[in-house]
């Protein structure tokens, strides 16, 4: 054999960088309507295929086509778009609380509504979500209060969590919100575990999994595809691909596969990509992996292809690693624009009524924060108390803790 | 009973009486544990209540956290507490704050099991007593049994427990009280009293510790296997010493302790983990906070060395009844 | 929608326990030179179903067929024979010296002897394999001192490692063979960062990642996977499939995909699956994905399909999980009589031959272990001194070791 | 400088001067990090010698031990400590334990750069301080520096340094030193003497701790951000307290500090981790054990209290000047 060449690093770039044009020509993205939807106790093996397309519904003109459509009533969609423009407004409003100190931290959906809010319409009362910290969609579109959601982030004297979680980082057990974690893919083995306890119990309930593209990477994600696919446990699981992981480009968590769906394939695990801008494909798919999980026929891996349009979080500034027009380049489009033209080619909905319900949702939202702020902001008015800070680490305060906050004096 | 069998029946016991207790681990379900701690359960109880799980530490304590919140009770196994480092996040960033950051929306009622410390020629993989990186940590219960009865009892208690507990068990006394002589045969807990387990539920507190012999010269702090080394130490070196078994780590039985310290005037802590950060510092650190105008000599620490566990030197690396006994007469004559 | 009916939990058992009858007719064997044998730089794509099938070289008749054969000359392949009865004998004495309690624990390669063999033919002086416990034959057919292993086994005063590590837990930089790690699957990501490090030092050098079927259920392997895709390592991951992690069935790792080569589909990497008690099998497959590596084309996965005849390991019994006649029911045989038969059958070796070179090699074993235990056995003779105990944890021993190395009064 | 440049600047001296220096880390490469700690290198050196890595803190570490056996020197980051924990299981059993359990065949020179601390509204997972967690395990060395010129040359020492380096940087101090007056503005690094840092290569010895107030009447030992809460303290109470910057906890300097206590009899210890088996509990262990006879009044803790880290209660959580100058007065008055 020859004396072999020096080896080098191969380390993945994005097509662009700021000050280059945006350009998604690699992203292959198939017509509305082609891919086919498949019986739910179908083989694994045999739609593999599924990992590396895209189900969607929405076409260009504004229709649902395809085996996937179909599945929602004009009232639904209807209030499937007041869900996401109440998603967007409530970010809105709570972006610029932050900037003005009103809280620490905030992070927005921006672009990505449609998943959460089009998901929670695929579950049923006592079913449990595993989220991460951008699928707020779940609770806005569950009902769960506006004000409480905003007092906690404004960890005031009615937080719910007692001032104690960072902003965002939601629970309610009612509302099937498992405790957001602020440390990555931790709980994806965690819904995995829930959906197992539902089946050692003989119950009906189903577990939800979430996790970004970048936290796939995480070694917890492994252990969530081992468990779930050994013990056929009754859990979806969801990877919101959004292009992004703060700065680092999915490419990165990626590698060599052509998407996050495929991870799903070394575990006989039906994997499916969906155009996560779609409210109508992604409540189809949903709807569709729910089933599976109900029925017992065990975990369904979804990638929703979709893109981060704000920053990461408020501490984040993304034109330093991306190009600005990114996201009007992005070629699956905005979600509440796509489902608004749905709905206005339909017939049932129109510019004005946008405009309309637009500024009703605004005031809802408006009207629950100046509730939420009458019981305080972050640095003014009402607040948890110290000694909100010494309960809870345990059911009962042991001596030690006890001794702690007598010292603090509290 | 011995303390295998101890274990067993806690967990039996509690199968029993509670539906909601699953158990589960590596090599955990058909075969009944590389210990044999779970043998017979699944038979028992059936495959969905007892088995195997893949080899993944973070898979398993993950599952079980997420089953937890659910609303049962696993009692998980790992193999031995060298290889719990892969579940670490998950217990210290989710079970021990999953309560405190919900505000009590949602609750870990999760036990897990794992063999510790040394003296079975295990090498740096099968010997390790990692507790003091579970006692740092806000949320978690560390319990440390030294015999059979009490294995039974605090398991019991753990498994019934609303939060979290680290169930630690000195695998060198799982068949009889190891006093550190390894050139001499333990005597089986069949022939100890402490091997004379009830039948049935009970428990013991998770916070009470146990004086395992009185005594007036100098108080020993030690649980699991450091018991007995401890009592060899007093027999063998004539000291007078208070032994106290504290079989709860976290919450600790602080006023058991300051009792007999302020009696005594003096300490010894006793270990097996590494010296530096290990929990002996907390208790010195407490004793001497809490009975400072009361000590006559300084706290003295008797560990495992500041390297890994290593294979052939087991024996000198092992505190044994020798190096506790000095620490004795050092104390006293200090 | 009907109420559903309750969900059960699904728990994989293996087909026979003890008491029954060994049943592998669930394990699909393709016959003999079927499966084809790409050109090094295929698309990964392309040769999915090569994570389904096994490659084999040797067919029933002891003789090399299809597209993987023909790679050793008969000196080569008497070579091989040689490395493998020596790790069989290696093997058969540790097993009795532990009995007779000159060392703690031993663990034999039992069935799995070509494995290590063969792999190690294919690697470069310079290579690295970040090895589990059960590759000695990487060392054996490196020409490793087999008295060093015995040292070290004995934990002596000749022990390289001083008595710190257990026994068979070696490690030799010059043969290649990184430290073995007690825990599992951690190593199988370092060796993508010495990959890594080969490529980003533009060095021609590559790596070898070990693990067994269970381990695969770690973290580790994931990050491994992760990596290895992402920067496209010069690396070798190997997974030993020996159908038991102690007493827990490879169901349990493998859950609902069909194979554990499946598991590198997720990542775009190129996944082979070989017959592994087929020496000419495992050699060529090997030499196929060293090449990829040097090459710099990138990673290749691998699994080994072979049967742990023997016990896990000395602290073990496997007749408490699985039939005791299950090894004998083995579809792939025993690779040094399938080796022996192949060379029979060229005409290059014999029965009587075979016999001769048993006793030869028992003799040099016996040998080695005289002088062995010349240096001491773990509780008799020579052994490392307390001093080394407190050695090596740092380059330069620091004060509050030497505190206590004092207090130890050595 | 502030001490995200000195930090920088570290690693760019150690990335021109040796190729074997490698940076990687989550958001490390083209964005240079999401504290900037980073910012420039790979511009400066290229993709394969700084880059961005997948979000797997095991991967990072666990790579990045691959590559310290093969010859090279990785410097890696972790985004924030609290994110240590996935790579906590290659930190203890793999890099700490390389060389002593190969003999060292294998050896391991890896930096490990992690923010710590709170005082940024930051939460329970934003401000973690996990020395305690590193130092109890052999074969590590942790450092904590306190000032961007400690900062360089402690950093420079640890890439040099022929093991691994736990290197923690508080994060509050990044862009000044924080005493714990969170309502008051701080000054920055620039106008500020320890912020006049050398270019060009130079270290500081991992093992040395630095006297930063000269004092008679109590000890502090403190390290991090809590080196500016113990001087804001003895300012404001009036204490004529000496006060230790640790600088590195392990090798810990115990001579500097022994020499200090003999001198002033009494000793307080402060960090903002939890309490409970904190670092400070090692170092209230060792001093009573070498001061012991020196001792005039029990050596106490201030530090974070044993819960998470709270979010909207970070100032009742974080030990602030009045809380360390309360235990300044009872020490001395004790
Ligand atoms: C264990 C862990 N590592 C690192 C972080 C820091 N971090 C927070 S969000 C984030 C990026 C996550 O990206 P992705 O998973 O794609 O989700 P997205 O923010 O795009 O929704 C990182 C690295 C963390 N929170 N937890
Ligand atoms: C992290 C960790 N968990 C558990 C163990 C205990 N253990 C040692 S070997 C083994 C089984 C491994 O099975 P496999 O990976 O199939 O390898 P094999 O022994 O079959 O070669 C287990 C569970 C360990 N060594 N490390
Ligand atoms: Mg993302
Ligand atoms: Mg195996």
């Amino acid at each position: 054999m020859s004396e072999p060449e020096p080896l080098s690093l191969h380390v993945p770039e994005p097509a662009v960088r700021p000050g280059g044009s945006p350009d998604f020509s690699n992203v292959k993205i198939p017509r509305a309507g082609a891919v086919p939807r498949p019986e739910v106790d179908v083989d694994p093996e045999a739609i593999r295929e599924l990992a590396f397309s895209i189900i969607r519904v929405l076409n260009r003109n504004g229709e649902a086509v395809g085996p996937w459509a179909g599945l929602l009533s004009d009232e639904e969609l209807i209030e499937g778009m007041r869900h996401m423009m109440t998603l967007r407004a409530f970010d809105a409003r709570m972006l610029i609380a932050q900037r003005q100190g009103k809280t620490s931290f905030y992070m927005q959906h921006l672009g990505e509504e449609a998943i959460s809010c089009a998901f929670r319409r695929a579950l049923s009362p006592g079913d449990m979500n595993f989220p991460t910290y951008r699928q707020a969609g779940l609770l806005i579109a569950g009902g769960y209060s506006m004000v409480d959601m905003m007092c906690q982030v404004y960890s005031n004297s009615r937080d719910p969590l007692k001032g104690r979680q960072l902003p965002v980082m939601y629970a309610s057990k009612e509302h099937g919100f498992f405790t957001i974690s602020g440390n990555l893919a931790t709980q994806y083995v965690q819904a995995v575990g829930w959906a197992m306890a539902s089946a050692i119990s003989k119950d009906t309930k189903i577990a939800a999994a979430w996790i970004g593209d970048g936290s796939t990477a995480e070694s917890d994600f492994h252990a969530a595809l081992v468990f779930a696919s050994t013990y056929k446990a009754p859990v979806v699981l969801n990877i919101v691909n959004n292009q992004w992981a703060i700065s680092t480009f999915q490419g990165i968590a990626r590698g060599g596969s052509g998407t996050f769906a495929a991870r799903g394939l070394g575990f006989g695990i039906p994997s499916l990509r969906v155009d996560g801008n779609d409210y109508l494909a992604v409540y189809a798919v949903a709807k569709w992996a729910v089933e599976r999980a109900r029925r017992n026929l065990g975990p369904t891996l979804i990638e929703y292809v979709t893109y981060r349009v704000g920053a990461h979080s408020t501490s984040d500034d993304p034109s330093a690693y991306r190009p600005k027009a990114e996201s009007d380049a992005w070629p699956l489009g905005d979600p509440v624009i796509r489902l608004k033209n749905h709905l206005i080619v339909k017939g049932v909905w129109s510019e004005e009524r946008h405009k309309q319900a637009e500024a009703e949702i605004l005031d809802t939202v408006i009207a629950a924060q100046k509730e939420a702020e009458s019981y305080g902001t972050l640095h003014a008015g009402g607040k948890p108390s110290a000694r909100d800070m010494f309960d809870g680490v345990y059911a009962e305060m042991p001596p030690h803790l006890r001794r702690q906050r007598q010292q603090a004096g509290v | 009973m011995t303390m295998i069998e101890a274990i067993r029946d806690a967990m039996d016991v509690m199968m029993a009486r509670d539906e909601k207790v699953v158990v589960f681990g590596e090599d955990v379900g058909y075969f009944g544990g590389v210990f044999r701690c779970t043998a017979g359960l699944q038979q028992k109880y059936g495959r969905t209540r007892c088995f195997d799980t893949p080899i993944s530490e973070s898979g398993i304590v993950g599952t079980a956290i997420g089953m937890a919140t659910y609303g049962l009770r696993p009692c998980v196994e790992i193999q031995f507490a060298d290889y719990m480092y892969p579940a670490y996040d998950q217990i210290v960033s989710e079970a021990a704050r999953l309560r405190y950051r919900s505000n009590g929306e949602f609750t870990c009622p999760l036990v897990i099991r794992m063999p510790t410390g040394g003296g079975i020629f295990g090498g740096q993989t099968h010997s390790q007593s990692p507790e003091a990186l579970f006692t740092h940590v806000a949320g978690l219960k560390t319990v440390v049994p030294s015999n059979p009865y009490d294995a039974k009892g605090l398991l019991i208690a753990a498994i019934e427990d609303p939060d979290p507990v680290i169930f630690l068990e000195p695998k060198r006394l799982y068949n009889g009280p190891f006093d550190g002589h390894h050139d001499r045969p333990i005597i089986p807990w069949s022939k100890h009293e402490l091997g004379d387990v009830p039948s049935g539920h009970f428990t013991l507190p998770l916070g009470k510790a146990s004086v395992v012999r009185t005594g007036s010269a100098v108080t020993v702090l030690a649980y699991g296997t450091m018991v007995y080394v401890a009592q060899a130490a007093a027999a063998e070196s004539g000291i007078d010493a208070e032994i106290i078994d504290l079989r709860t780590l976290i919450p600790l039985d602080l006023e058991t302790i300051v009792a007999s310290v302020r009696k005594t005037g003096r300490c010894v802590v006793v270990h097996e983990a590494t010296l530096t950060s290990g929990y002996g510092a907390e208790l010195a650190a407490l004793v001497q906070e809490s009975c400072f105008f009361h000590l006559e000599a300084p706290i003295t620490r008797v560990t495992g060395w500041d390297t890994p566990y290593p294979h052939a030197q087991e024996w000198d690396y092992f505190p044994g009844p020798a190096r506790v006994g000095r620490a004795l007469v050092e104390a006293v004559e200090a």
